[in-house]
């Protein structure tokens, strides 16, 4: 089974990458983009196919230790 | 290097039709396809020196401190009470052009494995560099990617970088240089060396799984110039991976702390392949090699691919069967691989085996000690008739304000700091002149003993004149670290050339191996290791000639408050110690920045007061509070740094206005309080009092501290922004 | 008092540290993060460096190393328990300082000293110095920016939690002397009981006129003068 | 219009990131996970709403900043 989870800066929270990225694409004259962000994403290859409980798994790895609940949230699916 | 190309298999390797005869010669008959994947890369350029290696004999490598010359993994000094320092220089040019980042990562991983290959701990890198204008933006792209990739796998390995140098020339835009220096130290009872001693001794592979990575990049990369073509060799891109690297640095020294390994080899350029025979030939041994319990990392390798992949982080030990359990303990501790992948034997032979067959069975000494050799044609270029003939040593007059703050606004004179402010400097509180001076200056904790270490090249005056480029390229970095108040001890060199099968290329090479070896000799300091970097040529146009000398300057004890560039006051005195050579401004500063030229002929070394001047600025080093050379921008730009470091301004006289912008050798400012300097058995004359908010040049006109500063510090963030 | 230095896989920053407590006299010694007690100690140091490759998100992966539980249990009793720099980002990782640790404003590594003005001197990192006291201090990071949500920094700003912040020579907090973008010049905090302390400068990196600068001295000293503190409580 | 930008390593190329996510998953006693890779994702809020001009501009911008070309892979998606 494919998992892939995506990991966001909280919202409200300074996200340097995008706002630099941000910057450099309007220096390149790409004026029509408003925003940009930064994610990351993991993909796990598992054992099984129970995706529910791939799932409930996925969602406990991200709460110990793939994501930092402080600064991040984080969306899990089942991709393959 | 698609199969459309009917081409036979050697030639898509690289190999000419002589050098395939003498495989078959070799073997007595045709060789296996893992063989000649092995000869193929082993002896390319890169690995093989074929082109470099019969007149690199000329430098002169031998003093009673030398424990290790050229010819291993590094070059080791002696450094007394049991201490030795090893230093080596590589390039990773090619790399660096395709992937920037990763290119220069890889590129200090590499040189990193080659010091503690020796026993020794890293502690410190130096990254001379060379780009094209930075106008351009692509320039700055591979100027970016190349120092966030030093930044980010030194700093993450934990060896801090201590300086380099950097210049700017349109011949670099396509083929941009990137060399590294590392400096380690180790006690005398540490150092390892890669010989493989002992029948029944186990080769362990440590460190990262094999893939596919740079699966012909010795050969290719490094080895053949560029052309449209190149991104057909993208593939070959390697990743670093600075964490494995420093798990296995200190798995490795603990290893070595408790003589678990009785001979060592990093796996760079030809990997398994070179580290294998190495080993072997050089304890005049044979080996067996399994290649079924390499750890890979794809499937489906060939026996060639893994023989030949260049995955980064890796090393073989040898180890006595005693031994075998501890070590694999000592990689555990460390989460790191430990394969038992061969068995020394007798006789010479390297057998290697997969799923049980015989894939390869050679002679281990034959893949280095039988390579081609080849003594190409050399011709003198006719470029440099007409360049000696336009060249004028009058510098057109000017306004001070003006050609100061052009020059000062230079990316390759100005503030270096947005470059080394991204590398680590400081760690292991060794670093007592940082990064910003002409040579940084390392004490070695719990000794008195200190090392100074400079990297110097000047590719446009090498261009004028190889010769002389190259031996004022020695006299300039020795004097370098002579003012942090060592004595030149020992050079590495990394030699970067255009294509070597040119002559006038070939020509360019041989006068700077001339130039080079004349100027250590009359040092007394030897060449302890070095590295060619051939085929630095896209589309048919070669880089200048660009020479790269790395000096190692050692004292003992070292200066109490050794000389810094920021520790000019008001009153003090300011002095010129050196020559009063006429002007010199062949491949200056000023003829580049101001006139946009490039010609005339430098001078010569002086061989009578060059050395002298540089054992009196080792001599001043331990009183006077600033020394500094005079080299790129001259006088008036050596003036100028100290005032904008030292915060304080100056009133300097009887300088002419072509004095101030020469480059001629062997000189240096010196600064002192009132009572001036100490006796000196060289000239040596005053110029001027520190005072004031100006550098004030008094008929030539002045400008404020302030103003020269601002353009010095902002000219290489503001292009880089 | 004898304080453990502990050495995760990455970790480049542990022998500077022992030499700088060298130097006042703390007795300190290395400890491998695959063991799991920490008897005998009565203080622990988080080292600088990268601790498994500060792979995934810096410090993350090294709070579940198997010496953590014994630091966790070490702050708990209210002993000191010092982070810098990776050591920092590690505290804030297991929940043991509040916050996180992210990427510069500019995205470059910043290696250079930098001046932080003391904000409060009941830590461990602070107990030896003076509120308003302005120390220069290598800075050498690439994630060094310190967030947290506004309802976090107004808490331990109230409480005290704010150990430095980085400011001009004289002490002026301004937006200049911020290096790296960090939340309200941020550079170090505290737990609510001060034992537990992080800080992204190095002090152990000014610790002789030599090396630029002594003041690293009064920020390592306090780690047994906080000792003695708590001791005489 | 918001775009979701997908970037990948190129396969073939380590991984170390993931490999060392991957042994403190083991580690931590999650065995069903078998391989682990890293990605990341760029959000992009664009002006206008002709998505294919949208992705074309888009593919322009990972082929100059966004992405690295020799070692990564990326997949441009509208995504709302
Ligand atoms: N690529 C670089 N990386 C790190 N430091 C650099 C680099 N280029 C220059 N520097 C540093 O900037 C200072 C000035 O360099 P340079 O002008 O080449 O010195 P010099 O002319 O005395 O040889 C040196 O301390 C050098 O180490
Ligand atoms: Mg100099």
């Amino acid at each position: 089974m494919k998992i892939r989870i995506d990991i966001r800066r909280k919202e409200g929270l300074s996200d340097p990458e995008g706002v630099t990225t941000q910057r450099a694409l309007q220096n390149l004259g790409y004026d029509g983009v408003t925003a940009t962000h930064f994610g990351r994403t993991i993909y796990l290859e598992m054992e099984g196919d129970d995706t529910g409980a791939a799932t409930a798994e996925v969602e406990a790895m991200c709460r110990q230790l793939l994501a930092n609940p402080v600064i991040e949230d984080f969306q899990i699916e089942v991709v393959g | 290097m698609t199969s459309m190309t009917a081409e036979p298999a050697h030639r898509q390797l690289g190999m000419t039709d002589e050098e395939y005869e003498s495989v078959i010669e070799i073997l007595g008959r045709e060789p296996r396809p893992a063989e000649l994947a092995m000869y193929s890369v082993m002896w390319s350029e890169h690995c093989s020196y074929k082109s470099s290696r019969i007149h690199l004999g000329r430098f002169p490598s031998e003093a009673p401190w030398v424990v290790v010359g050229p010819g291993e993994n590094a070059g080791v000094v002696d450094l007394g009470d049991g201490w030795l320092a090893a230093l080596r220089i590589e390039s990773h040019n090619h790399p660096s052009f395709v992937e920037p980042y990763q290119g220069a990562a890889t590129g200090v991983g590499g040189i990193l494995r080659d010091i503690f290959t020796m026993g020794a701990r890293p502690i410190a890198v130096w990254d001379p560099l060379r780009f094209g204008e930075l106008e351009d933006a692509h320039n700055r792209y591979l100027l970016n990617g190349v120092v966030s990739g030093i930044a980010g796998y030194g700093n993450a390995v934990g060896v801090p970088t201590l300086g380099g140098e950097i210049e700017f020339a349109d011949r670099y835009a396509s083929n941009p240089l990137v060399n590294v220096m590392a400096l380690g130290i180790l006690k005398r009872e540490q150092l390892v060396l890669s010989a493989a001693s002992g029948v029944g001794n186990i080769a362990v592979l440590l460190g990262a799984a094999t893939g596919r990575d740079g699966i012909g990049g010795a050969s290719i990369l490094a080895s053949a110039s560029f052309d449209e073509q190149s991104g057909a060799k993208r593939p070959s891109v390697q990743v670093g991976d600075p964490f494995e690297e420093k798990k296995l640095i200190e798995a490795c020294l603990e290893m070595y702390e408790r003589g678990l390994v009785v001979g060592i080899q990093d796996l760079g350029a030809a990997g398994i392949s070179c580290a294998t025979s190495e080993c072997a030939a050089n304890g005049g041994m044979g080996m067996d090699v399994d290649l079924d319990s390499v750890p890979v990392r794809e499937e489906g390798m060939t026996a060639g691919e893994i023989l030949m992949s260049e995955s980064q982080e890796r090393m073989l030990a040898i180890v006595e069967p005693k031994s075998v359990t501890d070590v694999v303990a000592v990689a555990n501790k460390w989460d790191i691989n430990a394969s038992l992948i061969g068995t020394v034997t007798e006789g010479g032979t390297l057998r290697v085996r997969q799923h049980g067959e015989l894939v390869a069975e050679l002679p281990a000494a034959s893949l280095s000690d039988d390579a081609p050799k080849y003594n190409r044609p050399t011709a003198r270029p006719q470029y440099l008739d007409n360049l000696w003939a336009q060249g004028s040593d009058e510098a057109a007059a000017g306004d001070l304000a003006d050609v100061l703050l052009a020059l000062l606004d230079d990316p390759a004179i100005a503030d270096r700091s947005w470059i080394y402010q991204q590398y680590d400097h400081q760690l292991f509180l060794n670093t007592v002149v940082e990064p910003g001076h002409d040579a940084s200056l390392l004490r070695i904790k719990g000794t008195e003993k200190a090392l100074a270490v400079s990297t110097d090249g000047h590719g446009r005056r090498c261009y004028l004149d190889p010769r002389r480029g190259a031996a004022r390229l020695v006299m300039e970095s020795a004097l370098n670290v002579a003012v942090t108040g060592t004595k030149p001890y020992a050079v590495v060199d990394n030699l970067n050339f255009g294509n070597p099968e040119k002559p006038e290329i070939m020509w360019q090479f041989t006068e700077t191996v001339e130039g080079m070896s004349a100027a250590c000799e009359l040092l007394g300091v030897p060449v302890i290791g070095g590295n060619v970097s051939f085929y630095n040529e896209t589309d048919g146009v070669d880089i200048y000639p660009s020479p790269v000398v790395g000096m190692l300057g050692f004292a003992d004890p070292m200066p109490e408050n050794p000389p810094r560039l920021d520790r000019a006051e008001e009153d003090m005195e300011i002095w010129i110690v050196g020559p009063d050579a006429a002007p010199d401004l062949a491949a200056s500063a000023f003829s580049r920045v101001i006139h946009g030229r490039l010609d005339g002929r430098p001078a010569d070394i002086d061989t009578d007061l060059g050395p002298r001047v540089i054992a009196a600025a080792t001599e001043l080093a331990g009183s006077v509070p600033v020394l500094h050379d005079v080299s790129v921008g001259g006088v008036a730009v050596a003036l100028a740094e100290i005032a904008i470091r030292s915060e304080c301004g100056f009133t300097v006289g009887n300088v002419d206005w072509s004095q101030l912008w020469s480059e001629a050798p062997h000189r240096l400012v010196a600064v002192c309080p009132r009572d001036g300097l100490p006796e000196l058995d060289v000239p040596a004359r005053r110029i001027g009092t520190m005072g004031g908010a100006t550098l004030n040049f008094l008929e030539h006109g002045q400008i404020a501290v302030e103003d020269a500063t601002s353009i010095w510090r902002e000219a290489l963030p503001r292009r880089m922004a | 008092m004898k304080i453990a230095v502990v050495i995760f896989p990455g970790t480049n920053c542990e022998h500077d540290v022992v030499h700088g407590l060298d130097l006042i006299g703390v007795d300190a010694e290395l400890v491998f993060h695959k063991q799991t007690s920490l008897d005998g100690f009565d203080g622990v140091v988080l080292p600088g460096g990268f601790a498994h490759g500060d792979y995934l998100r810096t410090g993350a992966i090294a709070r579940f190393s198997p010496i953590m539980d014994s630091v966790v249990a070490m702050a708990d009793s209210g002993k000191p328990v010092v982070g810098i720099c990776n050591g920092f980002q590690v505290l804030c990782e297991a929940g043991l300082l509040p916050g996180a640790l992210v990427a510069n404003r500019d995205l470059s590594f910043i290696c250079k000293p930098v001046n932080l003005r003391v904000e409060s001197n009941t830590s461990a990192l602070t107990a030896g110095a003076n509120v308003g006291d302005v120390v220069r201090i290598p800075l050498n990071s690439y994630e060094g920016n310190y967030v947290a949500d506004d309802e976090t920094l107004g808490h331990i700003e109230a409480n005290g939690q704010v150990l430095f912040r980085y400011s001009d020579g004289s002490g002026t907090v301004t937006d200049d002397a911020n290096p790296n973008g960090s939340a309200r010049n941020i550079a170090g905090v505290s737990n609510e009981s001060g034992n537990v302390a992080g800080l992204m400068p190095h002090p152990e990196r000014a610790v002789e006129q030599i090396l630029g600068s002594m003041d690293g001295l009064l920020l390592l000293g306090s780690i047994p003068a906080f000792f003695d503190l708590v001791g005489a409580k």
